[in-house]
C-alpha cells in the first residue's frame, strides 16, 4: 500500500532535513499509529503520505504507483483514494458543515441524492446533526474536528492518514470516533493515526510508527500492551 | 435545490461521456466547464475586485462596439459610394487636344459617334448615353453662365459610360478599344479621388482592429489578473482541492464559471449601451438636414454581429482564465 | 476575581441559548479546570471571561468591576491583566515566533530589552528557542500551541485562561507546560483551564467546573483523587 | 533594531508623559500617534490597493499644487494691477462741458490751478501732477497725429492724482472737495474696469476653492474606503489585539502611521511634480514675446506654500485614519 524508501525531506524555506532516511511499508488494511514528540516530523510524514508535498530524496510508492514518476491524473486518482483528518481542520470556512463533508463526494461526482444519504447519515452519526447548515467558524473546537473527520472518511478511502484527530474531543466522542477508524479497518482501509495521545495507542493496541527529530523507529505494541477492544 | 442538482447530475453525466469522447477536444471542455458547474466551492462571489472587472469589461465591450459599428457604417458607406461610382465613367472628346490643336465639330461627332457604336455593341458595356448639347451646357453654366449662347461655340462630346463589374485587366481592354475607336477620349474615371477615399478608410479599418486589439489585450491583462489575485486570496483552499484529489478541470470550473458570469454581464451591459448609442447616432444622422453629418447607416445583420461582442468576450474569457488557473496549478505538488 | 451572577448567553447569528444560569464564583489565585463534553459551552464561557462577548444577561464581575458598567479604558486596562490561550491558537500569521510571544509586552508598553530577556527566556523554556524567526505556518502544531501558551503568559497576567492548551502536545511538553501553570498559580495568578483530558484533571486535582448542555456543576475533585504533584 | 527600539522607547516614554499631561490634546495625540509606533502587527504593507491608493493621492495633490499656483499666479497679478491702479485717479477739466459750453482757454488754466492748490495741500492726496501740453501731445497724438500744430487749439488738462489708501467714504469726501474746487473736473478712477476684474478674480478664487475641496473630499473617501478594506481584512487580527489588552490607539497607531506614511509619499509625488510643472509654466510665460500669455509670477514664499500640501495631506489622512479605526473599533465589545 504504501513504501517509503530512503526518504529524506526538508521544506525549501529551512533549509534542515525534517525526515532523515524513512524507510517503511505499510500492507493494504493494516491499522498503525505515527508517534513522537512534538515538532519530531508527523504531520511532515502525513503530508508526504497524501503527496502533498514531494520527497527531497527517496522513492515513494502508493498503491503500487512510484509517485515521482506518476503522472497529474494518476496524482488526481491517487489522492481521491486518499482521506486526510488535517491537524488543523482546513475546513472551507465559507461552506456549511453538510457542504465542507460532502465535497469528497462532489469531487468524485457522485449522485447527489447519494451525496444526501451519505453526509446526513454520518452527520447524525458524530453528532451534528444539528449543526448541518452552520458554517465552520461558528462551530465549537471539537465540532470543527468531528467535521474534519467526517470529510476525510466520507469517500471510503482507501487510505485514511487522520493528523491528531481526537486533539479537541472529549473522551466519549473521541473514543466512538476511533470505534469507527476500527470499523472502517476491518472494511479494508488502511489507516494511519498521528497521535501523541499514549492512552489511546495503549488502548487500541496497533503497531506503532515512533517519530524521533525526524528518525522512525518501528514497534509493534500489540504484544506489550492489552488490547482494550471492548468498549465498542 | 435538490431536483436542480439532480438535473445537473444527469446533464452533467451526458456531458462528462460526451467529454470522454472527444476528450482531445478543449474547446468543447471549455464551454462545458462553464456552464456545467452549479457549485462554488471557492467564495469568489464575495471579492471586491469583482466591480471593477466588471465595470472594466463593460467599458471595453462598450468601446468595441462603438469601433465596430464605426467600421461597419463606414463599410456600408463606401459600398454605396463604390456601388453608385465606381463602375461609371465618363469620356470626354475635348475641343483642344493635349498638343493645342483645336478639333472641328465634325470631327468631334465623328470621333463621338464612333465611340457610341463601340460601345453599345461591347460585352463590358452595361449602358452608353451621350450628354446632350443641353445638358452639357446645364453642366457648364455655372461657370459660363446661361446667358451665353453657346451654339456657336465648339462644345466637347461627354459620353457617360456604366460598365460591368470587371477586373483590371478587362478595365484596361476596355480603355484599349475606346482609344481605337476615338484617338482623342479622355477617359475620366472616379480612380483617383476613390481610391483616395478607400485609402482613408483602410486606414480607419486598421484603427479599429487596433482598437480591438487593445481591448482583447487590456480584457486578457485584467482577467488574468484577477484571476490571479483570485488564487492567491484562495490559495489555502484551492491547495486543499487538490490534496483531495480535485482535478485541475474540477477547480478551474470554478473560476471560469465565475469569470464567464461577470464577464458576459459586463459585456451585455457595454454591448446594450453601445448598441444604444449606435443607433442614436444612426438616428440623429439621418433626422438632420447638414451635409456635414454623413448618413450612418447600420442594418440588421450589422446589429446581431454588435450582439456577438458578449459572445466573444466571455470566449476570450473562458480561455484566459482556463490558462490562467492550468499554469498556477501545474506549479502545485 | 470572578463572578458570575445568573448568566445567560447566545451568539446573535444561533439565537439558541448556549449558556444557561451560570453562577459562580472565583477566588483570586484558585486553580480551576472546565470541562464538559464537546459543544458544552467551555470556550464560550471563557470568551466571556475575556469579555470577547457580552452576556445576553446576568452580570459578570471582573476584579472588582461589573465589565457591563466598565468604561471602554477600564475593559483595556481589565484585559491586560488577562492571558488566554485560544483553542484554535491565533497566532498573527506575518509575525515570527517572537514577535508574537512579545505582543502582549508591547502593548503594555514594556522596554525592549526587557521584552527580548523574557521573550527568549520562555521560548528557551518551551522548547522553542530554534524557532524564534519561524512564522507560524511553519511551525507544527504543538509548536504554534506553545507560541499561543507562551503568549498568553509572557505578561505575567493575573488571571490565565487556557482553553484546551495541550490538546496538540506530547505527554512530556504537556505536564512541563502544565507545572508551568502551577508556577504560576502559586506566584498569585488564578487559572482557569478549559479541557477535556480526564488524565490531567485527575493528576493536578484541582476544583473542577462542568459543563454540560450550558449548564454548570461546580465539583471539587481534591477531595476524590490523588493529587500528583511529583511530576514537577 | 535593538539600539533603535531603545531610542524610541525613551522618545516613547516622553511623549506618553506629555500625552498624559495633555490628555485632551488629540490634535497632539493624533501626531504621536503617526509618528512613534515602529513596529506594524498587521500586516497593513502586503495589499494591492496600496498602490491605487498612492496613485490617486499623487493624483490628487497634483491637482491641489496646480490649482493652488493658479489662484497664488492670479493673486499676485491682481495685487500688482490694484497696488498700479488702484490708488491712481485723473481729474480732467474737458474743453466742452456735458452741456455743450466751450470752456475757455482761461476758465481751464484757472481751474486748474484751483484744483492744484486744493489738492496739493489735501490730507488724502499722495501727489499732484498737472500732465504739461506735451505730455498731453504725446497721449492723444496716436488719434490725431505729431504733426498737428496744438498751440492754437484749447486742450484740455489734465492732473493726475495719487491719493492715500482710503475707504469709500473718505474718497466721496475728496470727490466733494474736487468739485467745490474746480465745478467742471471729471474725476476718472480706475474703478469700474478693476472691479470687474477683481470679481472675474473672485470667480476664480472660488473655483479654486471648489477644486480644493473636491481634492480634499476624495482624498478623504479613498482614505476612509482603503481603511475600511484594511479594517475588513485584518478583522481577525485587530479583534485578536484587542482580546488582548490593545487600546484603540494602539491599533489606530498602526493604521494610521501605514495611511499616513503612504499618504506622504503620494503627496510628495504629487506635489514634486506639480511644483515641476508650475515652474515650467512660470518660466514658458516669461521667456514668451506674445502677449496673449500673461506673465506669471510665483514667488519664493508661494512655493514654500505649496510645500505644505503633502503636510496637510498628511494631516487629513491622519484625521481620516484615526477616525475611521476608532468608528468601527467602537463596534467591537
Ligand atoms: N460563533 C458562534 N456562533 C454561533 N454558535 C456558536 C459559535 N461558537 C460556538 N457556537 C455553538 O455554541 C455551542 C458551544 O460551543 P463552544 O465552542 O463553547 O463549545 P466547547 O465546550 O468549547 O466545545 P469543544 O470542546 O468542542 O471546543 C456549540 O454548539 C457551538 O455550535
Ligand atoms: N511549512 C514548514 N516550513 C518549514 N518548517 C516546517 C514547516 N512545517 C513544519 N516545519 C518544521 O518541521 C518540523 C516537524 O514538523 P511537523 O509538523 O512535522 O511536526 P509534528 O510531529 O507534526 O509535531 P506536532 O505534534 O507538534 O504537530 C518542526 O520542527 C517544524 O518547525
Ligand atoms: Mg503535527
Ligand atoms: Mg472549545
Amino acid at each position: 500500500m504504501i513504501k517509503f524508501e530512503n526518504v529524506y525531506f526538508r521544506y525549501e524555506y529551512n533549509g534542515e532535513d525534517i525526515l532523515h532516511n524513512i524507510n517503511f511499508t505499510l500492507d493494504p488494511g493494516s491499522y498503525h499509529f505515527l508517534t513522537g514528540p512534538s515538532g519530531s516530523g508527523k504531520t511532515s510524514l502525513t503530508t508526504l503520505m497524501y503527496i502533498g508535498n514531494i520527497p527531497t530524496r527517496g522513492k515513494i510508492t502508493m498503491f503500487g504507483t512510484d509517485i515521482s514518476k506518476a503522472q497529474r491524473s494518476e496524482i488526481f486518482s491517487l489522492r481521491q483514494r486518499i482521506g486526510v483528518v488535517f491537524q488543523d481542520f482546513r475546513l472551507i470556512p465559507h461552506l456549511s458543515t453538510f457542504d465542507n463533508v460532502a465535497l469528497p463526494l462532489r469531487i468524485l461526482k457522485r449522485p447527489e441524492d447519494e451525496v444526501n444519504n451519505y453526509v446526513n447519515e454520518l452527520l447524525d452519526w458524530v453528532g451534528l446533526g444539528k449543526h448541518k447548515k452552520h458554517l465552520p467558524k461558528s462551530l465549537s473546537g471539537g465540532q470543527q474536528q468531528r467535521v474534519a473527520i467526517a470529510r476525510a472518511i466520507i469517500g471510503r478511502p482507501k487510505l485514511l492518514l487522520a493528523d491528531e484527530p481526537t486533539g479537541n474531543l472529549d473522551d466519549e466522542i473521541g473514543f466512538r470516533l476511533m470505534g469507527l477508524f476500527e470499523q472502517l479497518n476491518r472494511m479494508g482501509t488502511t489507516i494511519v493515526i498521528a497521535t501523541h495521545n499514549q492512552q489511546i495507542i495503549e488502548q487500541f493496541g496497533h503497531p506503532c510508527l515512533t517519530l524521533d527529530k525526524g528518525h522512525i523507529h518501528q514497534e509493534d505494541k500489540r504484544k506489550q500492551r492489552k488490547k482494550i477492544r471492548h468498549v465498542f | 435545490m435538490f431536483s436542480k442538482r439532480k438535473l445537473f447530475k444527469i446533464i452533467n453525466h451526458y456531458t462528462s461521456q460526451l467529454n470522454n469522447r472527444c476528450s482531445g477536444n478543449k474547446i468543447y471542455d471549455l464551454f462545458s466547464n462553464a456552464i456545467n458547474s452549479k457549485q462554488y466551492d471557492l467564495p469568489l462571489d464575495d471579492n471586491q475586485d469583482n466591480k471593477f472587472l466588471l465595470i472594466l469589461i463593460a467599458l471595453m465591450s462598450f468601446l468595441a462596439v462603438l469601433s465596430l459599428s464605426g467600421a461597419i457604417a463606414l463599410n456600408s458607406t463606401t459600398n454605396k459610394w463604390s456601388s453608385g461610382l465606381e463602375n461609371k465613367i465618363t469620356i470626354e472628346i475635348s475641343v483642344e487636344t493635349k498638343d493645342g490643336h483645336i478639333l472641328s465639330k465634325d470631327t468631334i461627332l465623328k470621333e463621338t459617334k464612333n465611340l457610341y457604336d463601340t460601345l453599345s455593341s461591347h460585352p463590358l458595356i452595361k449602358s452608353v448615353n451621350i450628354l446632350s448639347n443641353e445638358e452639357i451646357q446645364d453642366l457648364i453654366s455655372p461657370w459660363v453662365g446661361n446667358d451665353l449662347d453657346l451654339t456657336n461655340i465648339p462644345l466637347p462630346s461627354l459620353i457617360s459610360v456604366e460598365i460591368k463589374n470587371i477586373g483590371e485587366n478587362e478595365f484596361n481592354n476596355l480603355k484599349k478599344d475606346i482609344k481605337k475607336a476615338s484617338k482623342h477620349a479622355n477617359i475620366e474615371t472616379h480612380e483617383q479621388w476613390l481610391s483616395d477615399l478607400i485609402e482613408f478608410t483602410k486606414t480607419l479599418k486598421i484603427l479599429s482592429l487596433l482598437v480591438t486589439l487593445i481591448i482583447i489585450s487590456i480584457t486578457t491583462i485584467a482577467i488574468t489578473s484577477a484571476v490571479k489575485t483570485r488564487l492567491a486570496i484562495h490559495n489555502e483552499e484551492v491547495t486543499l482541492l487538490h490534496y483531495m484529489g480535485a482535478t485541475d478541470n474540477y477547480i478551474i470550473r470554478q473560476f471560469q464559471r465565475h469569470t464567464v458570469i461577470l464577464a458576459l454581464k459586463g459585456a451585455i451591459i457595454g454591448t446594450v449601451l453601445g448598441i444604444i448609442v449606435t443607433l442614436s447616432l444612426t438616428f440623429i444622422s439621418r433626422s438632420s438636414e447638414s451635409d456635414l453629418i454623413p448618413v450612418i447607416y447600420i442594418g440588421f445583420y450589422a446589429i446581431i454581429m454588435l450582439c456577438l461582442v458578449p459572445v466573444i468576450i466571455a470566449i476570450i474569457t473562458a480561455l484566459t482564465s482556463y490558462i490562467t488557473v492550468l499554469r498556477s496549478l501545474a506549479k502545485m505538488p
